[in-house]
């Protein structure tokens, strides 16, 4: 394994620092959960947390306190509900104040193209007539095509300080295979100043006869072996969506006290898997 | 047979898609009213989620957009801008099918905040696709169960567009697609007048009185002339979607762990 | 079989017209050189044609004298030099003056993705400080970041009236699989009003498990089945590039009337294969 | 072992290429030296081609851009408006190889027309990917044989930013990359004065005079006060340079329909 292969532990601690703007993606599909567990250990703080459908993860990381501000575009729990560490952050800056800058799906996914194509801010038609438009000024603009006259959406750019995703396999040189859902996981590795990838399984070579996105090695900073690291998301091909415990997060998390307590037993107490 | 208000609500709704539309499908009631529509009179249905699967031909409810099972059936899987690019603004989309907190009488959604955007008294969980749906996809529906909380006089928050003010206001923004057709309730079908594009009752749900539905609107809901009474559903559509509902229920409640 | 597949000569009678703006593309790689020559056969013309690079397809539509003006990046016969009657076309008028329209590949790949986006441009950084811009202002324009204030050019949308591409495979329903290069194919598919398509092979079942793209077959207006319908130039898992053909070319197409002889044996005087 | 002034030219240019880069290569020359590069030095060398073929090592030359060898050999194969917005423009080329029919002493590069571009003399190619490529990628190396009417002192038409007139003007102008780092050529190498930007010439190959290579440029062209002479090429990158164009020739004179 050459130097890129390292303990998680050892990625989170070099390459995530206080204040940093961090996108952890996967789009339902490899929620980076390990390495979201890890900064959680390491107690990273004053985070901007950057990502689409903030999920299960980033409740947690906001429970914990370590988060100034979340970049999302639909922030519930998929097909059960809220996210009521996120809402309670919200609505009363429980366990502290949390700001948060919104989109809508189509305009976030454009944010990270433009991040990707390294241009300062994306177009798209939408969010005519809403209010997301109306209170968010500052990072929704407009812009006029200089051909038709038409009046478009601009959206700024999205270029975090780190991208971290979960992947199916790496080959030993480091790059990176994903197949099934890929969601935003490729423009979130280009947008990104580094980028960080757990992955399933190290394997001899990656089979690119197969569907799926290659990630090449050179565009990596990091590599961790991480079996099970997007739990209770899911890996295709390695394990599926653990959908009971998505439903059972609603009653865990429903209060502060609760939720902490199961952060102790379930993330705190517990270290990160570490390649032998 | 008997059967729910839900029921009623899911298999109407399904009995409006049409065999081979192009549907971009959100996820809950929206995604159980397609899939029940393609597992009876519209085989050819193309279902698309907002996760980038498409043509789906899931055999239970996915729980999340983004559910293996969405992958594992689709013809094809792309990223999540593409979907959003080419497929929903390059005008690919026959039907957006939305569900929402909050819906006005000119069909416009909320699904942000209950009370002020930067000091909300709920925040519910936000825009996801929804706000590009309802502007590019080349029609709407929309699916929401009917009480007072949520039909309002006036959303607190437009997170989709829908008429906007009502009258050609949509239109005169230059929003390319034509709105809102109708929302499906538990108690009945609401569709737009064709001037003013306030929403009016339409079609009224067996058992369901009209006072009932006017006490669930929270605007002065205006009765259709040619009021019609909803079809009541076939034995195979309870049938199918509650053998799907079972199948779903099974698969979602034991850890996969 | 259903409707959607018919003979190609149908597909070129009853979709193309007299005046069309036309896109035949693929980058390299699955050049629809038949569909180019049922459409010489068949003498439309007034013809706008479209395509990143135009190769010798059109060159031969140009040399026919069926094209009214070319919209392209790269007008040459890669590795070999000039297109010949393109060449002569533009400097000379023989057979017939021929307007051009002409990009870079970064921005004409830009109005693709635009066209496919349903936007009315595209932006990029580029073209700063080059003559092409400065001759070209109707169709490349300026656009400044509402966020940075920083200016980018602005390409005008590719929206054409007919889009034509060559690939592997089609299943009976009209799906479409094409793998290797992939270029601008599935853009110009988005992009396009309508969509002619033709094919090496129609099977059973699409293997969708397999590396490549699928364009649904809800996307397409018609496809015919054309074994060898890219060559000379190639289909990945079919036949080679016939590079021999692409040197030999330059000799053939350098007078006006040996090209029309070697097009009156090799082209005019076969007829289309056509669906047993 | 005797050379000529064209395999001279070629393994300069191979030499110039770090192991491990990303490069952008144009077909002709500048791909016959990256992979002579990749062959010898620099065998982790990352190629790069605009079909959006990643990491390609072809056992022999691509006669186009998009030839089956760079497909099959690569790491992996994306779109073209991936390759140009996420790859080039996205900041991830460190070197930008071009060839062109001529160039300036600011290093400006013309491969759309001589004469008018309205009235061309001679209508060339265009531009193809390299305008994009000579402002995005980090650094940009050309490489041309040297005749008088390839360098010029100001190209009949700018297709390829290089200094602009010279100075900081490149700079000023916003554009991201360094812009041209060298001018290999069949005679020497020219490098940019550091303040005014005009190339000068700062290796002359063994057995050409100095006369000889201002005879051959169109501008009054300096002469380094370092002038270097050129390291004779090796036999390893002979026999590699050889062999390598030889299998192509081979390939490509027969059919294979």
């Amino acid at each position: 394994m050459l130097d890129k292969f390292q303990p998680l532990s050892f990625l989170i601690q070099n390459h995530i620092h206080d204040g940093d703007q961090i996108a952890m993606e996967g789009f339902t599909h490899l929620i980076p959960f390990e390495a979201g567990h890890e900064i959680i250990r390491q107690g990273k703080k004053e985070l901007t947390l950057i990502r689409m459908t903030p999920d299960l993860i980033y409740d947690q990381l906001i429970g914990m306190g370590l988060v100034k501000k979340v970049v999302f575009s639909w922030g519930g729990n998929p097909g059960v509900g809220s996210l009521h560490r996120l809402r309670e952050a919200v609505e009363k800056g429980i366990p502290t104040p949390l700001e948060i800058e919104e989109h809508s799906h189509a305009a976030m996914a454009c944010a990270y193209q433009a991040g990707a194509s390294g241009l300062p801010f994306g177009v798209l038609r939408g969010y005519t007539g809403t209010d997301l438009a109306k209170e968010n000024p500052e990072y929704i603009k407009g812009v006029t095509c200089p051909f038709t006259g038409e009046k478009l959406a601009a959206i700024k750019a999205i270029r975090p300080d780190v991208g971290i995703i979960h992947a199916q396999q790496a080959d030993k040189k480091g790059n990176i295979k994903i197949w099934g859902i890929t969601g935003v996981q490729k423009e979130v590795v280009y947008a990104s100043k580094k980028v960080l990838v757990t992955v399933e399984e190290v394997v001899d070579e990656l089979d690119t006869q197969n569907q799926g996105i290659v990630i090449p090695h050179w565009l990596v900073t990091g590599v961790a072996l991480a079996p099970n690291g997007a739990q209770p998301s899911y890996a295709m091909g390695y394990y599926k969506r653990d959908n009971s415990f998505y439903k059972q997060w609603d009653e865990i998390s429903r209060s502060q006290a609760n939720f902490e307590e199961w952060m102790n037993v379930h993330v705190l107490s517990k270290s990160v898997n570490q390649i032998p | 047979m008997e059967y729910t208000k839900e029921e009623m609500m899911i298999i109407t709704a399904s009995r409006l898609l049409q065999n081979g539309e192009v549907c971009f499908v959100g996820i809950g009631l929206p995604s159980t009213a397609c899939n029940l529509a393609r597992l009876t009179h519209a085989p050819d249905i193309v279902l698309i989620y907002e996760s980038g699967t498409i043509d789906t031909k899931p055999h239970l409810l996915p729980l999340s957009i983004g559910d293996d099972i969405l992958a594992e059936t689709a013809s094809t899987v792309v990223s999540v801008p593409e979907i959003f690019n080419y497929w929903l603004q390059g005008g690919k989309v026959d039907v957006g099918f939305l569900g929402g907190a909050q819906i006005d009488k000119f069909g416009n959604i909320n699904s942000t905040v209950i009370g002020p955007y930067k000091k909300p008294k709920v925040r519910l969980p936000g825009a996801g696709g929804a706000p590009e749906i309802a502007s590019n996809a080349k029609n709407t529906f929309v699916i929401m169960k009917h009480n007072i909380r949520a039909f309002v006089e006036k959303v607190d928050f437009i997170t989709s567009a829908g008429y906007l003010n009502g009258g050609d206001e949509r239109r005169k923004m230059g929003i390319p697609g034509e709105g809102p057709q109708c929302i499906i309730t538990d108690m009945g079908i609401l569709r737009p007048n064709p001037e003013s594009k306030e929403f009016e009752l339409t079609s009224i749900h067996p058992g369901i009185s009209i006072q009932e539905i006017k006490d669930n609107t929270g605007w002065d809901l205006k009765i259709s002339e040619n009021l019609a009474v909803t079809e009541v559903p076939s034995l195979e559509y309870l049938h199918v979607l509650r053998d799907l509902q079972y199948r779903t229920s099974i698969a979602h409640t034991h850890s996969q762990k």
